[in-house]
């Protein structure tokens, strides 16, 4: 015991400094608008800019870290025993808020690669073989998108001969846009890239996981915004077009695996993906407006993936700490095993259910808030009349509402099986209320989503300095209103506070009258079971049964693999018992990933016997072919 | 849109008018249906009986209810009377025509089905999980053709709003058959199709009967049933009130669709206001139709109907971008 | 002054005959601060190209920069060496073996400077043999019949490719003989760069081929690679560090001489040759480094690699020629930190396979993490120097073939594979309950014996020294990515300039 | 000139020493094939002397004489004692097709030796056709034979080779050079040696 205190010391002060040092960037950059610092070395310097866009992300980043800080300060006490957490954390979370004030590549590079590397040493924090397997994978899949980004890095230095992002407006051709947007999306878990997220997030201590999926993946966002408005050239809007469509699908696929999972943090990170697919619509739609020059198109998109990325980064963060307060409390992620955890944490239920609404866009909240905007701007993509827009953006919108209508499904089934009904097992009897400081963490994300969701108007007038920067152009505050593409006129309208008041009213309204004339005797009663007397807390319908009606229609996605084991008995007539197991396959994974594995270890394999031969006789032999070649090509060479 | 008193009263007027005349649209349906198949049937206005009874009664309360089992049958109500507050009928401006965008109204009918199922998963009851299961089984099939078909109706009008978007027909259509003046932005076709897409899609949101029976109790069957099983007392009967509700709302969006007539003034509101019930039990009657020439369907059937109102309100889609 | 660069280690090497091994570990220390000043005293004061000791080694910009690699290098590991004598000691291992690991391993500096330094290419091949030689029986120092075969295979293969490397010299004297006569300055490395345009051109390109393949071999280029990852695999940990962070490097010296001589000729095939060769060696070992099971194997692969990409820096040309000087001493600190780390995972669990290792995140934490931080570096990750010389050399490939560069990421992408994935299943792996379980089961059996064993196989277990050399070497090469000192930074350019044959000799 | 026919003998029979050496399985008698070898390589070289009347050659054969013809041989045969090996047992290819295989080498060399040898540069007129054959010869000895003897034997062929080769060409290289080349090539000698013994003892036991 005298072995802990220390390690509490830890705990508290990596968390406060993380809190003080996210603070401290704030002020710092809400200080230094536009200004920019350059520490010098002998072979590189290192700069810093305080760009409007790097301001939006530091306050984003620090403001979501604040609150997982915080959140940690209580919850990380389970993870005392090994205080590396904290150290790691505080380093993870430092790297990306100076990660999006680097003004030149090395910087950026560095920076990126530091994010990276402490994600995965968080990621791989619990040390077991499961934590290996999604580290590697992510840490991999991380290292060839960087490796993709170095590239396209290399590329603009050689076109423009100088490390500062100062000199690369307009200087990014199709190419390196391809390549960093490859590399980034990798970052981001978009859809053909996305194997190493349902992974890795989950393994991941839960203020970690909100960390990474609120704020490490929309880091992926920050570089493809930057190298599509800053860098880009502005060519090739069939860029923009492949990115609104692996955008939408990337939506679908996500959400409709989310549905499938049974594991609370897995179907979060799967979530993560839908997201993280419909900022990439929105950026696509905006890329190509910006190419096809139709300006208020590319403000609006631009307005709708800035509002997405925060309200999914506070809503996300929010639920990931949920979940985490939940494995604390239960000991098990699995959401078959919960049921009723309502009852046993009511505070934490509401603030959970209020985060479960707005990501998925339900409406008075800000995660509709950025969906509106994406619809709204879909349907002005129609309005532009481009031939091959609009047939994208159909196809765009029918798969976006399929994947908000499939949102709804999830998180109705993650909130409904985890949250309601009774406990299935005895880890969900067991659940407490958490602790105050762990609510508070939850709570402030989820406060902000309803404030942004209610009064959005100070936030769009500041992203508006966001939007300037990026695109030239800002979308006007008040009133809410999408702009006719064609003849500037406003085409739809949403007043998200005069609909908030409407409600009230009416609820209150409502609720009043049925005070006043309708009978208020309550009886609390058992659930009715057909007149059953139902003791079997299973009996309730499970998470897997909930989806399994919507997953047979989309069979297709999956790769399902179910069976049902009859335990062979003796007695003939009677089953004893029969075992029905499924296991949900990731497509790409099966399809993609683990044959080019297998052909990988196949090659090497035949490769490795054929070079590497233990026998010397055929090393010398190696040796003078080698020399004999190089000596034919010499005798061509003096030809 | 300047908003002046004459049209806050008459959008109040608008709003309650349907909201009181929802039941006897439901009950009119069961009624027809009844007489069809040779009952004598029940009272037309037997619902607001129902409702009123309800009322009165106590409320049994799962002892696994939480606050959700208290909250949901109210913000379900609420989500569709907001919806109404939105919506026009007889009358060009509704009380929250301003911000009635049609985004909006689909994800706040979502909304209603969220809590909902919550409502029904609330209890720990098996048949709850089964409702809210098939519940979602159906939105999520049905919700993306409701957003085509507004967002059809958008791209065809170029209006955002569901107040502009039935001006819109209504004005084309005045423009082209009244005065003769040639318009290309103006089609029957469209709306046509629009209007059986939208057919398909209210009979799933509503529990009609190829999709679902509402007079049953059969566990095996119920779809929106199952998810208010456990509601007593008021949170029944408001939930009632509230599936009555959506009806109206649906049947009224589709008669707008079809034959928009909308009050632009005060003088008109007697005309729109007989129109609109006209229309609302020519519907009625199309919906009973529906329901006694068909079976009920297996469950997973519904995707076949379901896509054909889909792919209906694509094709719909592609013919209005024609006009630009 | 210059002097001293080989009076050093001679003294070294003298001493290490009579004095006991814990004194010479003590004298090592001294002697090894002393060469390391000395080199950076010539390294701050350096201007031109000087010549010292009758002509017979001169100091440039290049073998400069392979210098102060070499001394830095040699400098941790003598301290890494003053612990790693006394844990084995301890281990009990007799200490007449290790006078003759202090022996052979001054030999070894020895003529590995001598080679460096060397003016006359004739010394410079006696010294690069005897490195061969004096490396050979530290390679089988285990006495272990992997570790004999691999010393059979490593002198063989050398030889015989130091041979064609003599050959190669032959055939230059023969060339430079037309000019200077039959004398040593033919040999002379600074007189035949006075005489280049006057030499036979296909006669000096002949030369260049034999001295690729030959001292190619010794550098570890495919496919004559064969016996570098045994070889570096069987010695003692800093005896390996040595052999992958240097001497690599002075093998390459010889080739990088041919090339310059070459390239003041006027003849430019040989980058053909140097990009061939390290595309192909990079590509041999992303498609074995998968298939190794010895973690020391593992990173003999990956300096193959990294030679690799040396070479193929020096081949582009342009500004890939600084990444990869600034590579070949990023690399050795690299590396050197690698087979440090390792060696103490060695020493204490005297295994080599990787999937016998687990957990060493819990039982080694400041090892393990050097060696995990260490393979991020070894991959070109950035938080550490390494990061410069690669993003430097895939300037010049990208600059000269943008497909090239992507192959070449690509087959990067697969050594990181190889090396991450395997090194990572060696930090992590907790036990499961179930082997918890048998374990303590086990342990009631044979209490006294696991117990021993428990005690021993941690980090605790070895000299101190053990573990924070490692860690400074990382910490080393983290700071240089943020700060190379200018002075090196201008022997670097001027070396770069100097190879591209813009320095007057 | 009488000198340079005479060596061309020398060269001539260096050749017909490697080919033997190919022919036969037995190490003693590769051994004393090298030795002999060596001598008519020191021959070579002496002529040379005579011809050029270089004092680098005369001292290059004194050493070539003292370490390939004495030292390196006699070095190997003590080892070879020690380790009780008599035959060469274990090929990959059969002897007959070896010599066919040397002789097509020689050919081949031939035909690269006149690519690139303008006539009348070297001492001797086909002396660098022989030293590359030798070369090949040796390599092929490497490379097919399984045992450890061979492998030092064919390694020391090459050796010869380039020697060949070298005072073909020029008059020698300077001497330190040269002693400094056959002193790491007696040592490396010695390293093999030491190895067979210990490679020996480890298999054995």
């Amino acid at each position: 015991m005298t072995h802990d205190k220390p390690n509490i010391i830890y705990r508290h002060f990596f968390s406060y400094l993380s809190i003080l040092s996210a603070a401290f960037f704030t002020f710092l950059s809400l200080y230094n608008y536009n200004n920019e610092f350059i520490l010098q070395s002998s072979l590189v310097d290192f700069s810093f800019k305080f760009s409007p866009f790097s301001i939006l992300f530091v306050i984003f980043i620090s403001l979501i870290s604040i609150f997982i800080s915080i959140f940690s300060v209580k919850y990380g006490e389970k993870y005392d025993k090994r205080p590396s957490l904290f150290i790691y954390a505080f380093f993870f979370i430092l790297s990306m808020v100076i990660l999006v004030i680097s003004n030149d590549m090395l910087t950026f590079l560095i920076f990126w690669e530091l994010m990276s590397i402490f994600s995965f040493l968080l990621v791989i924090y619990e040390g077991n073989e499961e934590a290996r397997k999604a580290g590697f994978l992510y840490f991999l899949m991380t290292h060839i998108g960087t490796v993709l980004i170095t590239a396209s890095f290399i590329m603009l230095y050689l076109k423009t001969s100088s490390f500062s992002f100062d000199y690369y407006k307009g200087a990014a051709g199709i190419i390196i846009l391809a390549a960093a947007i490859t590399g980034f999306s990798i970052k981001a878990g978009i859809m053909p890239f996305h194997t190493w997220l349902p992974y890795a997030h989950p393994v991941a201590p839960a203020n970690i996981s909100a960390a990474m999926s609120g704020i490490m993946v929309n880091m992926a966002i920050y570089g493809i915004l930057k190298f599509l408005f800053v860098f880009s050239s502005g060519s090739g809007s069939f860029l923009g077009i492949i990115l609104l469509i692996i955008g939408a699908l990337s939506g679908l696929f996500g959400i409709m695996y989310a549905m499938a999972q049974k594991d609370i943090k897995k179907l979060l990170a799967f979530s993560t993906i839908e997201n993280m697919g419909i900022i990439f619509m929105g950026i696509g739609l905006s890329y190509w407006a910006l190419v096809e020059n139709f300006k208020s198109l590319e403000y609006l998109a631009m307005l709708a993936v800035l509002l997405h990325i925060v309200s999914h980064g506070l809503s996300k963060s929010s639920l990931f700490m949920g979940s985490g307060l939940i494995d604390k409390y239960t000991h098990t992620r699995n959401m078959e095993k919960l049921g009723g955890l309502s009852k046993k944490m009511g505070q934490l239920s509401v603030l959970f259910l209020i985060g479960v609404m707005s990501i998925s866009a339900m409406p008075p909240l800000s995660g509709f808030l950025s969906e509106w905007y994406l619809y709204i701007s879909l349907i002005s993509s129609v309005f532009t009349g481009n031939l091959y827009m609009v047939y994208f953006s159909i196809i765009a919108i029918a798969l976006l509402s399929l994947t908000g209508a499939a949102a709804g499904a999830t998180f109705t089934k993650l909130f409904g099986i985890t949250f309601l009904g009774r406990p299935r097992t005895e880890n969900a009897e067991i659940a407490v209320e958490p602790h105050i400081i762990e609510r508070i963490g939850i709570a402030l994300p989820v406060l902000l989503c309803i404030f942004i969701g209610i009064y959005p108007y100070k936030i769009i007038a500041s992203l508006n300095a966001v939007i300037f920067y990026l695109t030239g152009g800002t979308v006007s505050p008040y009133p809410l209103s999408a702009v006719h593409i064609i003849n500037a006129r406003p085409f739809s309208l949403y007043l998200p506070a005069l609909v908030i008041i409407a409600f009230a009213a009416i609820l209150s309204i409502v609720i009043f009258y049925l005070k006043i004339y309708s009978s208020n005797k309550k009886r609390i009663f058992e659930t009715w079971a057909c007149g059953l007397d139902e003791k079997n807390l299973k009996a309730q319908y499970s998470g897997g049964g909930f989806s399994s009606s919507i997953m047979k229609v989309f069979s297709s996605f999956y790769s399902s693999v179910s069976e049902i084991n009859f335990e062979k008995d003796v007695k003939k007539y009677f089953r004893s018992k029969s075992v029905y197991t499924e296991e949900i396959n990731d497509i790409f994974e099966k399809y993609i990933y683990i044959p080019i594995e297998k052909l990988y270890l196949k090659v090497s394999e035949i490769f490795n016997k054929m070079v590497n031969s233990e026998n010397i006789n055929i090393s010398l032999g190696y040796l003078f072919l080698s020399l004999i070649t190089c000596f034919i090509l010499y005798i061509f060479i003096i030809k | 849109m300047n908003y002046n008193a004459e049209h806050l009263a008459l959008g109040c007027i608008q709003f309650f008018i349907i909201v009181l005349l929802a039941p006897f649209f439901a009950g009119f349906i069961h009624k027809l249906k009844q007489r069809a198949r040779g009952q004598k049937g029940i009272n037309i206005l037997q619902f607001y009986i129902n409702f009123n009874k309800l009322l009165k009664k106590e409320v049994v309360l799962s002892k696994d209810a939480t606050l959700i089992s208290s909250l949901a049958p109210y913000i379900v109500f609420v989500s569709y009377l907001l919806i109404l507050l939105m919506l026009p009928a007889f009358y060009r401006y509704s009380l929250l025509g301003v911000s009635s965008d049609v985004i909006l109204i689909a994800y706040s009918l979502a909304l209603a089905t969220f809590f909902m199922t919550l409502y029904a998963m609330d209890q720990g009851s098996a048949f709850g999980g089964l409702g809210a299961s098939r519940e979602w089984f159906l939105t999520v099939l049905s919700e993306p053709s409701l957003i085509f078909i507004f967002i059809s109706l958008a791209i065809y009008t170029k209006q955002g709003r569901i107040t502009d978007i039935f001006y819109f027909i209504q004005n084309g259509a005045e423009n082209a058959f009244l005065s003769g003046a040639h318009s290309s932005s103006v089609s029957i076709a469209i709306p046509f199709l629009l209007f059986i897409s939208l057919f398909i899609v209210s009979i799933s949101e509503n529990a009609r009967i190829p999709i679902d029976n509402p007079e049953t109790h059969l566990e095996l069957t119920m779809f929106h049933e199952a998810n208010i099983l456990e509601a007593s007392g008021k949170h029944l009967g408001i939930y009632e009130y509230g599936s009555y509700l959506k009806l109206t709302i649906f049947l009224t969006i589709m008669s707008l669709i079809l034959f928009p007539y909308m009050a632009v003034n005060i003088y008109q509101v007697p005309l729109a206001l007989t129109t609109y019930f006209i229309k609302m039990i020519i519907l009625c009657g199309l919906i009973a139709g529906v329901e006694i020439v068909n079976p009920k369907m297996r469950v997973f059937r519904a995707p076949n109907v379901l896509s054909v109102s889909f792919i209906l309100s694509l094709i719909a889609m592609i013919l209005s971008i024609r006009g630009f | 002054m210059y002097e001293l660069i080989l009076i050093l280690p001679a003294v070294a090497l003298i001493i290490s005959i009579f004095a006991d091994v814990l004194w010479m570990s003590y004298l090592q220390l001294v002697i090894s601060v002393l060469i390391f000043s000395t080199v950076i005293t010539i390294a701050m004061t350096f201007s031109n190209i000087t010549v010292f000791l009758g002509s017979f080694f001169f100091i440039d910009y290049i073998n400069l920069v392979i210098l102060i690699t070499v001394s830095t290098l040699e400098m941790f590991v003598a301290f890494y060496s003053f612990g790693y004598v006394r844990t084995e000691i301890a281990s009990g291992i007799s200490k007449r073996k290790f006078k003759f690991y202090y022996f052979w391993k001054n030999l070894f500096v020895l003529s590995m400077m001598i080679s460096i330094v060397s003016n006359n290419l004739g010394i410079y091949w006696t010294g690069l043999e005897a490195t061969t030689l004096a490396t050979a029986l530290l390679v089988s120092f285990n006495r272990t019949k992997e570790s004999f075969e691999a010393t059979w295979k490593y002198v063989i293969m050398c030889s015989v490719g130091i041979a064609i490397g003599l050959f190669a010299i032959v055939v230059l004297y023969f060339t430079t003989s037309q000019v200077y006569g039959e004398s040593l300055q033919s040999l002379s490395f600074v007189s035949i760069m006075r005489a280049s345009s006057e030499l036979d051109k296909n006669f000096l390109m002949l030369a260049f081929i034999l001295a690729l393949v030959g001292f190619g071999t010794k550098v570890g280029f495919a496919p004559m690679h064969n016996w570098l990852p045994d070889a570096h695999s069987q010695g003692p940990s800093p005896v390996s560090a040595l052999l992958s962070g240097v001497l690599l490097n002075t093998a390459l010296l010889g080739i990088l001489r041919f090339y310059q001589i070459n390239w003041a000729a006027g003849i430019y095939y040989p980058r053909y040759f140097l990009i061939g060769f390290g595309f192909l060696t990079i590509m041999v070992s992303a498609l074995s480094i998968i298939k190794q099971t010895d973690y020391k194997r593992l990173f003999a692969f990956s300096s193959m690699e990294n030679m690799g990409i040396i070479a193929l820096g020096f081949g582009i040309g342009g500004i890939a020629i600084i990444g990869s000087l600034l590579q070949i001493f990023f690399h050795a600190l690299n590396k050197g930190l690698l087979f440090l780390s390792s060696g103490n995972v060695l020493a204490v669990t005297h295994e080599r396979k990787i999937e016998k290792i687990k957990n060493l995140s819990n039982n080694f934490p400041i090892t393990s993490l050097v060696l995990l931080f260490g393979v991020m570096g070894i991959s070109g990750m950035p938080p550490f120097a390494m990061f410069l010389g690669e993003i430097y050399i895939m300037t010049g490939v990208f600059r000269s073939n943008i497909l090239l560069g992507f192959l070449v990421f690509i087959l990067l992408i697969f050594i990181f594979i190889g090396l991450f994935g395997k090194v990572l299943k060696m930090y992590t792996g907790n036990m499961d309950n179930a082997e918890r379980m048998n374990e303590l089961q086990s342990e009631k059996v044979t209490h006294r014996g696991i117990n021993d064993n428990k005690r021993k196989k941690t980090e605790g277990s070895v000299h101190p020294f053990m573990i924070y050399v490692p860690l400074i070497l990382l910490l080393v090469s983290s700071l240089l990515l943020f700060y190379v000192p200018p002075q090196f930074l201008n022997i670097v350019k001027s070396a770069s300039y100097e190879f591209q044959g813009r320095i007057i000799f | 000139m009488i000198m340079e026919k005479i060596a061309e003998l020398f060269i001539i029979l260096i050749l017909v020493s490697v080919v033997l050496n190919v022919s036969s399985p037995f190490l003693k008698f590769a051994i004393k094939l090298y030795s002999f070898q060596s001598l008519m390589l020191a021959f070579y070289i002496f002529m040379g002397a005579i011809h050029f009347n270089s004092i680098n050659l005369y001292g290059s054969f004194a050493i070539t004489v003292i370490f390939k013809v004495i030292l390196i041989p006699y070095f190997l045969f003590k080892t070879l004692k020690r380790v009780k090996m008599d035959k060469e047992i274990d090929m990959y290819i059969g002897i007959p097709e070896a010599v066919v295989f040397a002789g097509s080498l020689t050919l081949l060399s031939n035909l690269i030796a006149q690519k690139i040898i303008k006539i009348g540069l070297t001492f001797g007129s086909f002396v660098f056709t022989i030293a590359l054959a030798t070369f090949l010869i040796g390599a092929m000895l490497m490379i097919t034979r399984k045992t450890l003897f061979s492998q030092i034997i064919g390694f020391l062929t090459i050796d010869n080779a380039i020697f060949l080769a070298g005072n073909s060409i020029t008059h020698g290289m300077p001497l330190l050079v040269e002693l400094g080349v056959l002193f790491d090539l007696f040592v490396s000698i010695l390293i093999l040696s030491i190895l067979i013994l210990n490679l020996r003892r480890n298999v054995a036991s």
